[in-house]
């Protein structure tokens, strides 16, 4: 196992990643049905990826997970707990960590100051730990009084990920992270991230259209249309499986 | 979804299922109106115009002349409905406006043989036209907050004018304004239709009454038209008017010199009204005041705007009653109905963003779409 | 000489009287995108409060920090109570929501205070200070006003820099739903920041009133100025809202003293804001990149 | 359309991209989320200039004109979602997409001269029929926001037609829908290529596949393949742009940590 990144880091106290379990998720704007009755389980120390083209519900799915979409109906559970109706700002102290498309970064914001309103609602937290984030990710040092709108994509999504990590999740939903990298950027980071998956043991949603990438890092992989699962698998047998080629391409 | 399964289908024809009943149609079909608009507005004007003689020779000089100053409220206030209500622009400049034309109607007034008073207010109109065109080109970049600022400027800024040239616009005590005397054909007119005496106060009330109904059937003619229907489109949603064809800045424009043209002839009303054009009549609370009664009557509604303006000219004389009686002395009184005009403004927001008549209005379309949607399932 | 110094004097004065007001403008339009035409009411109030218990034979110091409070509660109560519920809705409501607020509150206060014109004492000395033989425009009194402006931009600036509070209400202005996701409580942050913006606001009332006469209407030029100045420098940017505010203030007592007059002043003002909106309608520090990025 | 580029503070969103679009031909336009789809479609409409590349439509140069101009030369589009005029009946929002075919002026609406009841009178025969067209007549006279979506979805495609476009611009059309509306609105897009060019944006890929005559796709701003469906469905640039390409994360991964630039290099 490829720990040279990980091993020896300091403040990895946690002792689990959390259970996610979605039942019957129905979610509409207005007319329209996003999801449509989605079912699925996130577990510890494994990489979910859910996949499926632009409109399939993905980002829908994780918006109505950690609460800024409100359902029509179904339940959320974490570690059995319903959190369907909980508010947003409660979703990061039962330990999830909801990072959004497009990168959500605070852009008039500096890189360090991105990463401190991630530690924000724990309090007094340790220089250690952002050091830990900037070990992780050496490029952000240079960067850690810029404001974030001056960084490219592959950094932005590093800080993101970094700043999901110092609010110390059990799980953590990642939207598209590979929107707009380059290949070679996506790699690294699903490779961090599965050499934090393995080290730390906490859960992961991931949210992907970029199903090859996302199926080489991931254990299992889901496949939504519009709104629907169509088809949940072993990541390896879904990569050679040809539904997922014609719920994208449609050939 | 089952709106979807009668989608699907090719239209069955059967007027019995059809999802709502044409509403020119059920018009018709009680109530036989012309086709055509002009004859439809014309034959509201002329019921509207022996109302209004009913009413003026029913009540005293002292309802006349409070009819009069409804008058020039419901004018500004019909031009500001058609700049806020239909096209999405705010203005708190209208006080400012009205006072180009009220400036102008008493310059005018003041030389030696005044021209005939139509004449008068034709070139207030025109003169407030050319303001509004040049307000509403700068304006028509401007969105929401920007230029709702910037014509906060413009109220607090254009009476310092009237200081600036004390000598021909009178300073902070203004231009007294002669008001124009009743022809004689007035005083008999009136003798044949009431049998009352015709005072000065009545002939301004007419006045006002006639300037009123000629703006409104004029501003009902462009709302019902192609004009009224693209100014609404440029303000639910910009983009897509663009790429329709409409040319947004033009519009916006065109809206706010119709607008202008109604506050000036307003201003201009109040001015042979009130004999006087002075900066203390034009403060921003004029402007509120106007923008409440759109707020008030309904954005975008005409009819709305006259209710607005009728409070308007009722309400401070109620509340100030009402304060007197419950012990404030005289200024304090005065001062209820702002207030009440500022609590009205922000609850109507908050409660009925629609308006009083948007809200009854608003309240028949969804009962209507319930009947229709009932209908389909139904079928 | 002499005449062009006091001019520039006092309109630095003036200025920073501006800055704050539009500081505080620009505070709430950063965090929930509504400029509060109730401000200047707001303000007003306030001082009315002072006033008021100045007139009771309250110490100066003591009625002006009442005030501040008092401005602090106003604010957060019309957020939470008003605000939130036009916030995110459509521009125009929020735009006539602020203006029924800005009638309402200062005809309240005329009712209960009553219309006329009431002098408001100032803290310190209104005789100039005397340079060799001439005395300028430099008073005590406007000294202080400089002072408590720089110092109020002073804690601000330490508040959004160096605290925790400080960088929440920051998240929750610029990423409200990344904030959220963050576990900051944004609609806490917002009443915040609407109450901080009161009592800068406030403070401006009070600094204006100072020596001089207060009525229920006295701010009304103010909120326009503080707009012209906030829009100066564009309506997202803190520091071009007391670049602003300075520049406003130089130019308009430039004017005054030079063309004809106070008069002229509101008029220039609107000359002045016109010409930037058509030539840089974002302001001259607009900030558009970082919020396209 | 030949080598449109377009940057927005410097991240460029289209780089000279080249398409032509033949009269009376389906032509689709697809690709990965952020591929610059919808710029390519706001340069063609107008909404976003193009900083280099000409734009040409019928051998007029088109770059420099705004959406009301360009819609006045023909060219009309619909918007993602629906677009519709809240505050406008369904008829008149057909109307309103009429507007350049309306000849009565200001003056003859202030006095409600004949002329504009005329002018209105066709105006409503044309919306009416182009609502028939899409079978929506029935719900004329309601509100947009009281309708299902997919009804909507017809208004906002009536008010398209009703100009006689040459060139229609279709962003979307299918995103909300059901199969089987899909469907439909599949034939229907058939239909119309007949009597107009139809650029069409689209990620339903059933759809662009069954319709289009030619397809274009685009990633990361850039073209990587154009031709007819059987020659983009062959192209393995294209599975490789949807399905991303195999990588050995493992290995990738140690690179990061180890500080490299690439991706700076990447993107110079």
């Amino acid at each position: 196992m490829p720990d040279t990144a990980v091993a020896g880091t300091p403040g990895t106290t946690r002792t689990h990643g959390a259970t996610l379990e979605v039942r019957d998720l129905t979610t509409s704007y207005g007319p329209v049905r996003a999801l449509d009755a989605v079912s699925l389980t996130a577990e510890p120390g494994r990489i979910t990826a859910v996949l499926g083209a632009n409109g399939a519900g993905k980002t829908s799915l994780l918006r109505t997970v950690s609460g800024l979409v409100r359902s029509t109906s179904g339940t959320v559970l974490l570690d059995g707990e319903d959190i369907t109706k909980s508010p947003v700002e409660s979703m990061v102290t039962r330990g999830m960590a909801h990072v959004p498309e497009g990168r959500g970064v605070i852009a008039e914001l500096t890189v360090e100051e991105n990463l401190r309103v991630g530690a924000l609602f724990r309090g007094k937290v340790g220089r250690e730990e952002y050091d830990r984030v900037y070990d992780l990710f050496p490029r952000l040092v240079e960067r850690r009084d810029n404001p974030a709108h001056t960084l490219s994509g592959g950094e932005r999504q590093m800080l993101v990920i970094g700043r999901a990590l110092l609010a110390r999740p059990r799980i953590l939903l990642l939207d598209e992270p590979s929107l707009g990298l380059a290949p070679r950027i996506v790699a690294q980071i699903f490779g961090l991230l599965r050499q934090l998956v393995d080290a730390e043991g906490l859960s992961v949603l991931l949210v992907e259209q970029n199903a090859r990438s996302a199926l080489s890092v991931a254990d299992v992989g889901i496949v939504l249309n519009l709104g629907r699962i169509v088809a949940t698998d072993d990541a390896r047998t879904l990569m050679a499986d040809e539904d997922l080629r014609h719920a994208y391409l449609g050939f | 979804m089952s709106d979807l399964q009668t989608q699907g289908q090719p239209p069955a024809g059967n007027p019995a299922t059809a999802a709502a009943p044409a509403s020119t149609s059920s018009r018709t079909s009680r109530i036989p109106l012309p086709e055509s608009t002009l004859l439809r507005h014309l034959l509201a004007v002329l019921v509207c115009a022996v109302a209004a003689v009913v009413l003026l020779e029913i009540t005293d000089p002292f309802r006349n002349s409070q009819l009069a100053t409804l008058s020039y409220y419901a004018i500004a206030a019909g031009g500001l409905t058609v700049l806020t209500g239909l096209n999405g622009q705010i203005s708190l400049g209208h006080g400012a406006l009205m006072a180009v034309g009220a400036y102008t109607t008493g310059l005018f007034l003041s030389a030696d043989e005044p021209l005939p008073l139509p004449l008068i207010f034709l070139a207030a109109v025109v003169v407030t036209s050319l303001v509004g065109a040049l307000v509403g080109a700068a304006a028509s970049r401007l969105h929401g907050p920007y230029l709702a600022g910037a014509t906060l400027a413009l109220a607090v800024g254009l009476p310092g004018l009237a200081l600036k040239f004390k000598e021909t616009l009178g300073g902070d005590q203004g231009l007294r304004v002669r008001a124009p005397r009743a022809p004689d054909w007035f005083g008999e007119a009136i003798k044949a239709v009431s049998g009352n005496p015709a005072s000065a106060t009545k002939w301004l009330a007419y006045v006002g009454a006639i300037a009123l109904l000629i703006t409104y059937f004029l501003l009902a003619n462009l709302v019902r038209s192609r004009i009224g229907r693209t100014w609404r489109a440029v303000r639910d949603n910009d983009v897509a008017a663009e790429l329709a064809g409409i040319r947004l800045g033009s519009w916006r424009v065109l809206a706010f010199v119709v607008s202008a043209a109604c506050a000036g002839l307003g201003g201009a009303v109040l001015a042979i009204v009130v004999r006087l054009a002075a900066p203390s009549a034009f403060t921003l609370v004029l402007s509120l005041a106007l923008l409440t009664a759109i707020v008030l009557g309904g954005l975008g509604s005409l009819l709305g705007a006259l209710i607005g303006s009728a409070l308007l000219v009722f309400l401070p004389q109620l509340t100030t009653d009402l304060g007197s009686a419950a012990g404030l002395d005289g200024t304090e009184a005065a001062q209820l109905a702002p207030f009440v005009y500022g609590v009205v403004l922000v609850v109507a927001m908050i409660f009925a963003p629609a308006g009083f008549v948007g809200t009854i209005r608003l309240r028949w379309l969804a009962r209507r779409a319930k009947r229709a949607i009932a209908r389909e399932s139904g079928r | 000489m002499q005449q062009f110094i006091d001019t520039t004097l006092s309109g630095l004065a003036q200025g920073m009287v501006f800055a704050a007001f539009a500081l505080a403008l620009v505070l709430i339009w950063r965090s929930t995108r509504i400029v509060n035409f109730a401000q200047g009411s707001m303000a007003m109030a306030t001082t009315f409060v002072a006033l008021a218990l100045v007139h009771a034979g309250w110490n100066y110091w003591l009625a002006f920090v009442v005030a501040l409070v008092s401005g602090f509660v106003l604010g957060a109560v019309v957020e939470r109570v008003i605000i939130r519920r036009v916030e995110g809705g459509p521009e125009l409501n929020a735009v006539i929501v602020t203006l029924g607020l800005f009638v309402a509150i200062q005809a309240a206060v005329a009712i209960i205070a009553g219309s006329s014109f009431q002098s408001f004492p100032a803290p310190f000395g209104l005789r100039g200070f005397t340079i060799g033989g001439n005395t300028i425009a430099l008073t005590p009194n406007r000294v202080f006003v400089i002072v408590a402006v720089l110092v109020t931009m002073g804690l601000l600036v330490a508040l959004f820099r160096f605290t925790r509070v400080g960088l929440a209400m920051r998240a929750a202005a610029f990423g409200q739903e990344v904030a959220r996701l963050l576990g900051v409580r944004v609609g806490r942050m917002l009443t915040l920041g609407w109450a901080l913006a009161a009592v800068v606001g406030s403070l401006a009332g009070l600094l204006i009133a100072g020596g001089s006469f207060v009525y229920p209407a006295y701010m009304d030029s103010l909120i326009v100025f503080g707009f012209v100045a906030a829009v100066l420098g564009g309506l997202d940017s803190p520091i071009g809202a007391v670049v602003g505010g300075l520049v406003l203030g130089l130019a308009l007592a430039y004017v005054s003293a030079y063309f004809g007059g106070s008069s002229v002043v509101n008029l220039a003002a609107l000359v002045i804001l016109v010409v930037v909106l058509l030539v840089r309608p974002g302001g001259l520090f607009a900030s558009t990149q970082a919020r396209r990025a | 359309m030949t080598d449109v580029s377009v940057a927005f503070g410097g991240v460029t969103a289209l780089s000279e991209v080249s398409l032509v679009v033949e009269p009376g031909q389906v032509h689709g336009l697809i690709g990965p989320n952020g591929a610059g789809k919808t710029t390519l479609f706001n340069v063609a409409c107008g909404i976003v200039r193009a900083d280099s590349g000409s734009i040409t439509w019928r051998d007029r140069q088109l770059r420099r004109l705004r959406p009301d101009q360009l819609a006045r030369l023909g060219i009309a589009r619909t918007l993602q979602g629906v677009g519709l005029f809240a505050g406008l009946t369904v008829l008149e929002n057909v109307m309103i997409g009429a507007h350049r075919h309306a000849r009565a002026g200001f003056a003859s609406a202030l006095f409600a001269l004949p002329r504009s009841d005329k002018d209105e009178r066709e105006l409503r025969t044309r919306a009416t029929a182009a609502l028939a067209d899409l079978g929506a007549e029935h719900y004329a006279d309601r509100y947009p926001g009281s309708l299902p979506y997919p009804v909507q979805k017809r208004v906002a495609l009536a008010r398209a037609l009703v100009s006689s476009p040459d060139l229609l611009l279709l962003d979307e059309p299918a995103s909300g829908l059901a199969e089987d509306e899909m469907r439909e609105l599949g034939e229907l897009i058939r239909t119309l290529s007949g009597r107009m060019s139809v650029l069409l944006v689209e990620h339903h890929m059933d759809l662009v596949m069954s319709v289009c005559d030619r397809v274009t796709v685009l990633d990361s701003g850039r073209l990587i393949a154009s031709g007819t469906t059987e020659e983009v469905q062959a192209d393995p640039a294209v599975t490789a742009a949807y399905l991303g390409e195999d990588v050995d994360v493992a290995h990738d991964a140690a690179e990061l940590h180890s500080g490299d630039h690439s991706e700076r290099a990447h993107r110079a």
